[in-house]
């Protein structure tokens, strides 16, 4: 294992990530749609086949629900599945098995049986996809207690996160930012991000705090740049872990500002941004100036790729927002 | 291609004994042998006797509720005694029977019943998964099981049981087509009861029967009549071995029925008449075996006696212990959500506690 | 129809509305799992194909998926098909239909294919239901854009509300809870309930606003009776309709009292309890006194009928969420 | 039961035509008529046309993605004209040639993958359903669909379409199995092109064909090569008169080949051969029916350039269609989730409204 830094891609940085969990432990093995020969549609199991053989990862039948259930039952003998789902919303005939198998089995059995297995879910949009291949279906998972939902935002985080998650012992819901596969940047392998369960302060700042995941977390740094550049200091939280949550590190950033605005891409209603809306201001009401804002996704089926900039969270939209937090009370 | 027709199963379900008891003519398999014969004697007694007792416990308001398998007995017999014991068994919630024969104590088997916890043993004690609810989605479980095992170079067979109603769901047909695909050594054992709750066969399929499914998938598939003991056995014996032996998964419909409601809480006369169930009686596995059995002067009172004694042990041991009052700690509940518990359920569990204390529970 | 008041329980206010709905429009087919001569596990269609025939109720194969799916290609063909899901979590087999499809289809086709279905989900807790049959699930289906998503909490609420959802040109996912099958009330059929798309105050009160909506209206009412005998004034709303939700309504409770706790079964991590709470301190920030707290379920899977007391909101821990709000800063 | 076996497909797919687009011996349907032959040999013309012009619009940047159907001409040109008017087509995202034959603007069905909107055809307008995405899933649509006609007593046909791929779906599965067991008058067309993306026929199915699935749902199955055109056609024909007669749904493989990468977006090579691909050139459904018209002398010159001319005249009506700029309007994103927009939603559109118009949009 290469201990230089490197320039990868998050394509590549995840495809190393499976690589050296697959050399360091012979149990986990990689399947689902056109993850063999093919690589994967976005390239992210590339090479697997040939470097481990055919057993160790391997194309299935097309059918979501199989790759999840079978994985399942593999987790419960002996292995450590990594599964891909090729699109968000083609994991959805998989729901039953994640919802009521997957994050449930560990409980039911009154913790005898673990199912160690990674869901991995290329998701959101930015990339001018079709219908049904942009869903931000991050809330479905968060909400289901018993799976462990992260998001990546760089390289090195994706790395981290995909070799924790293949690690760790529970199921673990693993969603890439589709728009963020192909950005390169410095990968240190030597120096791991933090485990799961640890939100990362990207970017200092005292005026407010943007607390984003995922697809947001650029745009919101762009937007902290920006604002820079007016004269306002914006801190950038990038949460991480949808779930553990880790709250400490996020009120800790809302209270030393007293003003924050969450950040991200689905769907406002019912979602882990509303989440972290509550959940912040439960505990952090006496320090806060404004309410929390949020910066979502309207309430509507992800649009045509023509109209998908209106959508997605952009720096003006942030930057609105952030304007918005009663700044005349001060 | 030449072959296709290799794959449809027999025209009738393959029968060793007739409704008396007798040896049919002609059968395609051969008797199971004498041992194995009164090992499943004694398990058709007791899954009997087991189905008899959870009634009563349901009746005494110490079950909440169970889905009897009362009728279908010798399919219980046969999933379990078919298997080695390095072996997996995946059962559903009907298939309580068949769990207590793989060894598994009665009484952890009805903690879920009994509403203490959900499964109540440890799947890998005796390789039993947890008895199912969600229909059909364990069937998936089984072929990753055996896909595993198979991987590793093992030699493990997976019986994976369902019912006629769970068929129409889409996960029977990935599991059947993973399986077959994958060449898992997984048995898929439909019991059809002609039943999902309410809702006869006949809404559920138009095929010739369900064993011709297999044909959609590759698949060796057989019928077997279900209240026929020798003859599950048999032909479960058969479908374990080949699929031990590398000739990929099989897929066995047992012709039974349900004698009972779906569970205590179901009114099965609101669709099914006395008339259509009586002449099932007649059929009976436990009957029908006995006679046999009594026939070939296999069965001595003697040993009939000590087998009725035997039953009556485990429905004991099931009364007594289903009707020990457990206080199951609320603790738990965020004991196994994960591996360790996240900050926030530390939070939640210290919450309900502190709650618990207010309350001086 | 009958207008005099007549005493039903919850289950018998539904089939009066199956009926209703099935007599006056021949659009109305009902089908699913166990609806016809069993008439649902819970008697909601008893009768229905007696009275109606077995074209217009009906038993399906046992394959969710393919009940919604297909009742999508009756309403594409000018049906109005209303479909029992059995129990809450045998409703995501369907998952993939209803997110992909049933909420999406008018939207994606510009409007020009709408979809009039109702999907009945028996749902939520108490009625000590063992795995699987005791699943609050509605935040699935309300962060879904798309999707009506109501839940009534009175025999005269859920005839109307059935009625309503069944009228409607869009498709309602219609969430029942179990607990409350079998309550009696009056039910006046002649005085209509507010449509989908209002909350509806249940008690005056001046000290505190609890919003609770379904199977948590009871308790919260049972919670603002106990607090009468103590001296303090609780206000309860019931928000029944989901989505759409009634800001005005419930921002004007909120206001009225300058408290609120938002009482609901359902885990609540990205929850429509976290919904409620975000949006009701987004709006009404300035006029709290202290933040929205919310009784939810645990971020646990839902427990054995033995423990489930202890996951249920009940009236003692909403009484304790309302002795929170601070009232020392008053 | 004894007649279980007329329920497999025939041992080989029906053929009309060999290779070289000669009339078989012994083929068990008969040719369709003159006019037919002709009405679908410029329905492949035009369709090839399609597949070519979109290719090329997708290399001028003006198409974000196309999967072409090239070489599947004949399974899409059946696809359509076996309907009657009153009839329903349920495409996939791979059937634009189909939707088009059916008579559907191609600039309409071209929105999706111009990214202007979703479907961008009224599919009330002739009776085609949005092109499916997910997979396997409008196959139950159809279902819904055909099961509503035949309870208002008309006599209408649902044409289903699916790729081998989405046969492993358990949508297929209960979509087939609910169409058998209420008789709906659905006819599935299975285009067995080889692959799912990169995926072999091999890795989803271990049956002997696909059509073989049929047995397990009692359903009528046939396989057709599906490079035949009027093979397919004489198929498709008959399983739809079976349909509207009454008999049930039908099942139809046709054995064809994805001569193109699965989109643009994909790299074929990674995962198959030149050596692989290239027979099926020999067998390109367009040059054997021209063979035969020609042979049969059925093709006049005139009435060639004729069809050519039609084709470019839709080509050219494409290509400028597809090349005007379309500036959808933002408000439409909220206008059509519901009925009426919620108040939620009008406050969005409110939000943006005034975003734009702060930007001086
Ligand atoms: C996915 C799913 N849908 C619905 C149910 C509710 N349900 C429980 S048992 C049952 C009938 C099952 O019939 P069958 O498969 O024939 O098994 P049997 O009960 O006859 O043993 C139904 C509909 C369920 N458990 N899971
Ligand atoms: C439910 C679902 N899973 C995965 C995908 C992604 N996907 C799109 S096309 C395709 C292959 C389909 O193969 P096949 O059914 O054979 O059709 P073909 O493309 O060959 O026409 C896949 C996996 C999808 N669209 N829907
Ligand atoms: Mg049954
Ligand atoms: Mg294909």
């Amino acid at each position: 294992m290469a201990t230089d830094p490197t320039k990868l891609s998050m394509a590549q940085a995840l495809n190393r990530a499976l690589r050296d969990a697959m050399a360091e432990d012979e149990a986990v093995y990689v399947f689902g749609e056109d993850v063999g020969p093919l690589g994967g549609v976005f390239r992210v199991t590339d090479g697997l086949t040939a470097e481990f053989g055919e057993d160790r990862c391997f194309d299935t039948p097309l059918a979501e629900s199989g790759i999840v259930g079978m994985a399942v039952g593999m987790a419960m003998n002996g292995m450590r599945p990594v599964v891909e789902m090729q699109f968000d919303a083609f994991a959805y005939p998989a729901f039953e098995q994640i919802v009521s198998h997957v994050a449930k089995t560990r409980n039911r059995t009154r913790g005898r049986v673990g199912l160690p297995m990674v869901i991995r879910v290329p998701y959101a949009g930015g990339i001018g996809g079709v219908e049904h291949h942009c869903d931000s279906s991050e809330a479905y998972y968060a909400h289901t207690p018993g799976l462990t939902v992260v998001a990546p935002s760089t390289p090195a985080d994706a790395y981290f996160l995909l070799r924790d998650a293949i690690a760790s012992d529970d199921p673990v819901v693993f969603m890439e930012p589709k728009k963020l596969y192909w950005g390169k940047d410095e990968v240190d392998l030597s120096t791991p991000e933090p485990p799961i369960g640890r939100a990362v302060v990207r970017r200092p700042g005292t005026d407010a705090t943007l607390i984003a995941y995922g697809p947001s977390v650029p745009t919101a740094l762009e937007a902290a740049e920006a604002a820079a550049q007016e004269g306002r200091s914006l801190q950038v939280v990038d949460a991480r872990s949808l779930v553990p949550f880790d709250d400490a590190t996020v009120c800790e950033a809302v209270r030393s500002t007293g003003r924050a605005v969450v950040v991200a891409e689905a769907s406002g209603y019912a979602s882990v941004a509303s989440e972290i809306v509550a959940r912040v201001t439960e505990r952090c009401f006496h320090s806060l100036a404004a309410p929390v804002r949020r910066v979502t996704g309207f309430d509507i089926p992800f649009p045509p790729p023509k109209l998908e900039r209106f959508q997605l969270p952009g720096v003006d939209r942030i930057l609105d927002a952030v304007d918005d937090l009663q700044w005349e009370d001060q | 291609m030449a072959d296709d027709r290799d794959l449809l199963p027999s025209e009738q379900p393959v029968r060793l004994l007739d409704e008396t008891g007798s040896p049919v003519a002609g059968a395609s398999l051969p008797f199971p042998d004498r041992d194995r014969l009164l090992a499943a004697y004694t398990s058709l007694v007791i899954g009997r006797r087991v189905n008899d007792q959870a009634g009563a416990l349901v009746r005494q308001g110490r079950l909440a509720v169970y889905p009897s398998s009362h009728g279908q007995e010798a399919c219980q017999t046969g999933a379990a005694l078919a298997l080695a014991e390095g072996d997996w068994l995946f059962p559903t919630y009907r298939d309580t029977a068949a769990v207590i024969a793989r060894g598994v104590d009665p009484v952890e088997v009805l903690t879920l019943l009994k509403g203490d916890w959900h499964a109540g043993y440890d799947p890998y004690a005796h390789r039993v998964a947890p008895q199912a609810t969600p229909l059909a989605t364990q069937l998936l479980h089984a072929v990753g099981v055996a896909h595993a095992a198979r991987l590793r170079g093992e030699d493990t067979v997976v019986m994976a049981l369902c019912g006629d109603g769970a068929t129409s769901e889409g996960d029977f047909h990935e599991a059947l087509n993973f399986a077959a695909v994958f060449r898992a050594p997984v048995v898929f054992f439909v019991q059809n009861n002609e039943y999902a709750i309410s809702v006869p066969l006949a809404r559920q399929s138009a095929a010739p029967s369900l064993a011709h499914k297999g044909v959609g998938y590759g698949m060796n598939a057989e019928r077997v009549d279900g209240n026929d003991t020798p003859a599950v056995l048999a032909v479960l014996d058969r479908a374990v071995a080949a699929a031990r032996t590398g000739e990929g998964p099989q897929l066995v419909e047992a012709h039974t029925y349900r004698m009972q409601a779906h569970t205590n809480a179901d009114d099965a006369s609101r669709y099914r008449s006395k008339e259509e169930v009586d002449p099932w009686e007649a059929r009976d596995p436990l009957l029908r075996m006995e006679a046999y059995l009594k026939r070939k002067r296999l069965l001595t009172k003697a040993r009939k006696a000590e087998i009725t004694e035997r039953a009556e042990a485990v429905a004991t041991a099931m009364r007594e212990g289903v009707s020990k009052d457990v206080d199951p700690d609320p603790a738990e509940l965020f004991a196994h959500v994960f591996a360790t518990p996240t900050p926030q359920l530390d939070e939640q569990a210290a919450f309900l506690a502190d709650e618990l204390s207010r309350e001086g529970n």
